[in-house]
């Protein structure tokens, strides 16, 4: 087992690998940019050490001062998480060479498949199907056109290092493609420090399907099923589940068994993803692997029944998988929302701050895998994920009707958050439905867009008046003004008095 | 207490007064009674039984913008009491020229109009890259751009001016 | 489907149901007391109403003002959860007779199950195991005498009526039955109204194995497996569990044919519990019967996957139920903790008053069924339960590791509970080994005392002395005592300039 | 500032003052050193880092009997801070005549022992029924029952005197 491991991350992915760790008996380090001396990864580790200032290539980033304390410390495992450094091979192989496990597949393995380009080419070595387009990174404009022009617009222009659909472009005309190239190019030089860009044929009203992989150590690699992420806004995933509601059991299996393949062919091992896109004829087409841990595997724990972190670790440890494929059974329904700081009604502007007021949902059901307290403040700094909410029930319909009833138990004070839109769309007839493709969403926002302010439904509006009424009134009883009213003198000095024992009644 | 209250863009007078037992208050919206049972759970967190409906009512207390959680619905209001500061500070004019400013730190990425422009409400003035996003920052009306005061690649201050709409 | 729920409980249970009701789109009344103005049911209820001062005989056991309610309102149906009314049948037929569905069984089967004596009656017809002893209430001490030196010495009194260990009294010697009549007697009419009791043989070391039933009003009962709830102190369930480390599926499957048996010759439908004695060598004797919805329920929800509440209310609308015995699967264990405002301590004096600091756990495998938030009064005039921690992971062992992570995580301030009591026995090698009986708790708390007050353990001395100091240095600060230090006043002018905005750094 | 703490049972003198950089204190207990970085996250909320081990560490604030709740633990202590008024508080005394007082609103079930017995540390006195439970009153020492001050079937409330043991 392993003697201690640092965390290579923040907020509630480090958390719930910081449970994972002390559930295993595993003590535990954690890591913190100056940004984050007070988060709760910081609070809950057994030790925690600084690493610089906020922006992350000075802290999250630094794998060199990452390894440096895992080595003073004596923790002999590392576990990344998602974003930072989790697909940095160069990172992993640093690991390997100075004896620190990295709990993730080996870095041989992550050059092949963490490129979207060399993991084309690997696809078509195992024969999986994928969508038309390159396999190489487009040296220019010039050549982006030349292979465009081959397999038919509209087309997508990809980060070859990219994910979380950075450096992404979708481009419908020959005209666009100059534009789009230099934009996909930068943002992709400036999130992942390589502007290689490739390009594909886009496939009309795609879903994103992805199935969850698991290899041990020992050449033993099973699926856990799928996932769907369809509902995306600008290619990022906003609502995922699992099962998917089209994909039927022989699918399943044809998906599952092609992603085991690829994962065997480039000697993958720990937990991994292979992210499709399938067609309105249930064709489905390889898009790209993610070689770490997603941040919506819990859906996958809910409805497999494990707990794919204790099984990442051990896997590092060199168990074999405690399971083989025809254990694996899905039951029941599970959908995750990402709760981001943000104002969907202001173009979802990023809302950090300090969070004055913090009411969690609870009860039958529902998991919360959080990184925020009452009275944390939101860093600039960061990703604004807050939380993830997960609802877990018998079939889809329950499990909408679960988390719309936690929904309206949530209420986040003092930032703005897309708590709002959740429910608007779950409550949509065509989400309900099942009726999503990944332009979902963003065709759905724009037919109805998000006014810049709830409007009070009927029977909250009396409720609304009073409420800020009496806000208002015990407000001012501080300072006494409603004492001078006269008429109703008395009523308020009583009221006066029970408010100093902090109540109004 | 009698207070003038802006609520979802609608404006009514509401008188409040303690009644005698605990708890339970004499409200008038626009001369309309109505009777509540009040009970303040913490600061800020108020319960209230109206004819037997129940509401958990949580305030998102910020003093230029307060606004009520009830349920999954988040509502913004205003007081105009003629005793409180608040109502000295003006609402978000939209009449005349506006100054559009930078909400959060971040890099100007582009810009999407010029100088002398004609945007349409709700119209993409400027690229934002903020929190690891881009994020288009909108007109909040109609109007011509008369001032653009970053250019793309400049970092931007909470409240620094980015352009102004007339 | 019902046109509104009235909901005749309070605390977590109250609050459980509805959530389960809002899932299914059914709106909620609440009725409360006087204690409980705030109580976390009335404030997520649709409607509430109060039914009286705080003792729940002016309040929540008024069964005519309930109904009274319930008409007045248009409330179809009555949820009565657990404790209170729910094993009534006089009010299940007043019930019956206004036209109000009592969700839960028909009064006649609650006349032959509900009452202790008569179900071991039932159980004889039945065919099913049973302790020896009476199946009559007990006229005098004396008949009481006679039918004790007929099974032998120990002997266990009972109420009738009773439930949840009142009215309880293990007799070893016939000197001692007397005494133990008159207090079993007078405790079971203070509690159930009802001074009936009866005497059974007493097993000796038995284990707490009860099996969980669903029956329809169309024929159709299933048994969802065991649970077990050895862990008590004083006849209190303390820690449940399921499934049982030592029940085998031949058992089970015996266990739920008796249990199935009894339900459909009474006629029983909705939810309800079979309890029973497990001795050492696996030989089972009817206990009672729960009429009604178990505190425990959720342990058998997560290992079942199904939803015990909403089947509850799908079946009391006449649905068939959705399901067969052979679909009933067990996956995984889990583990419950009766959360009490309680002072191991001291007697396990129970502690109310003000929650003046919440902080509650999360995460993967653990759910949380609670009736509390921070500020809220904890009335004396209840049950002292907070709250109910579950935790749910692939074993036993995880679970208990799981649980044992959450607990850390729980802070309760300003109230006494048990948290720290669960952390010690689920650090025991005999609960870790299953090694348990309903003595088990009471034995090893005699073995090893609860200290007045945690000690501190060595990691934790200096930051305890650290921590205790700066709470009462930064307090200073606010009557400026600490800037009168001379030597270092410009350092504490800093931070107190930094206290005013709330963060000592 | 100098405080003299009592914690655990253990006395220890602990010298507090606030190094130059935020969050960053010179702590001394007992004369031995110890650099702790602190944070407040809200009030009573505290998280402590000393020599990288983490702490999140939570006040109990009851005036009379604070206590600190570290992970699992909850651990109380007093506070012998000269300019503080607790510390003129006394300790509960278990040398001479202690008073047993009803922590809680009850109902005497039964006594135990009678006027003039002889009780050992933490034997039973009475049994006092609140919260639906059976709660045995025990003695804080060794000593002898000087006053009963209740009988069965009494209905107490918070503070009232239940027995004197000397």
């Amino acid at each position: 087992m392993f003697r201690k491991v640092l965390i290579a991350n923040r907020g509630e992915i480090a958390l719930r690998i910081l449970r994972a760790c002390r559930e295993l008996g595993i003590p535990t380090v954690a890591v913190y940019s100056d940004a984050d001396r007070a988060a709760p990864h910081v609070l809950e580790a057994d030790e925690a050490y600084r690493l610089g200032p906020a922006p992350a290539p000075e802290s999250y980033l630094r794998g060199d001062l990452i390894l440096e304390i895992a080595a003073r410390v004596g923790a002999d495992a590392i576990h990344p998480g998602y974003g930072f450094l989790s697909e940095n091979a160069d990172f992993a192989q640093m690991c390997e060479s100075s004896g620190i496990k990295f709990i993730g597949p080996p870095s041989s393995a992550m050059r092949i498949l963490g490129s979207k380009t060399n993991a084309r080419q690997a696809a078509d070595e195992a024969g999986m199907p994928r969508t038309p387009g390159c396999v190489h990174g487009l040296a220019s404009p010039e050549e982006a056109a030349d292979v465009a022009a081959g397999v038919g617009y509209p087309v997508m222009l990809k980060a070859a290092a990219g994910g979380g659909g950075k450096g992404m472009r979708a481009v419908s005309r020959p005209e666009e493609l100059p534009a789009a190239f230099a934009s996909a190019s930068s943002e992709a030089e400036r999130a992942f420090g390589s502007g290689e860009v490739y390009l594909e044929k886009l496939i009309e009203r795609p879903r994103h399907i992805e199935i969850q992989l698991l290899a041990d150590e020992h050449g033993h690699c099973v699926s856990l099923g799928e996932r769907e992420c369809s509902v995306q806004r600008r290619h990022q995933k906003v609502i995922e589940e699992a099962p998917s509601a089209v994909v039927d059991p022989d699918l399943r299996r044809r998906m599952g068994g092609a992603a085991v393949r690829l994962a065997l062919s480039a000697g993958y091992t720990n937990a991994g993803t292979i992210e499709f896109l399938l067609d309105d004829e249930k064709n489905f087409y390889f898009l790209e692997m993610n070689t770490r841990l997603q941040v919506e595997h819990p859906v996958t724990e809910l409805v497999t029944g494990y707990d794919l972190v204790h099984l990442q670790i051990r896997i590092a440890q060199g168990e074999p998988l405690p399971f083989e494929q025809k254990d694996v059974q899905l039951r029941g329904h599970a959908i995750e929302c990402r709760i981001y700081a943000e104002d969907p009604a202001n173009g979802f502007m990023p809302s950090p701050g300090r969070i004055s007021r913090l009411l969690q949902p609870g009860g039958p059901g529902i998991r919360e895998d959080s990184g925020i307290y009452e009275g944390w403040i939101v860093p600039v700094d960061y990703d604004p994920m807050l939380s993830k909410l997960i609802a877990y029930a018998p079939t889809r319909e329950i499990a909408i009707a679960r988390m719309l009833r936690a929904l309206d138990e949530y209420v986040i004070g003092g930032i703005r958050t897309n708590l709002a839109l959740f429910r608007r769309i779950l409550s949509d007839p065509g989400f309900r439905a099942a009726r999503i493709d990944t332009g979902y969403l963003d065709r759905f926002l724009a037919d109805a867009p998000l006014p810049l302010a709830d409007s009070v439904d009927g029977s909250s509006a009396i409720p609304a008046v009073a409420a800020a009424a009496l806000f208002e009134a015990t407000k001012t009883i501080a300072n006494g003004s409603a004492l001078r009213d006269g008429a109703s003198a008395n009523a308020w000095k009583t009221v006066a008095r029970r408010e100093a024992v902090g109540s109004i009644d | 207490m009698t207070l003038n209250l802006e609520i979802d863009g609608r404006a009514c007078q509401v008188e409040v007064d303690p009644a005698d037992s605990p708890g339970q208050w004499r409200i008038r919206v626009d001369g309309q009674p109505v009777e509540a049972d009040a009970h303040l759970l913490r600061p800020g967190v108020l319960s209230l039984l109206i004819d037997g409906q129940s509401f958990r009512i949580v305030l998102d207390a910020d003093p230029n913008a307060p606004a009520l959680h009830i349920g999954a619905q988040r509502i913004p209001y205003r007081i105009d009491d003629p005793r409180s500061l608040r109502s000295r500070r003006r609402h978000v004019r939209t009449d005349g020229p506006v100054t559009l400013k930078a909400s959060m730190p971040g890099r100007v990425v582009r810009l999407l109009v010029k100088k002398g422009d004609v945007v349409a409400i709700h119209q993409s003035v400027l690229v934002l890259e903020a929190m690891k996003m881009q994020n288009e920052i909108k007109s909040p009306k109609d109007g011509q751009v008369r001032d653009l005061r970053v250019s793309a690649g400049d970092t931007v201050a909470v409240g620094d001016i980015l352009a102004i709409i007339e």
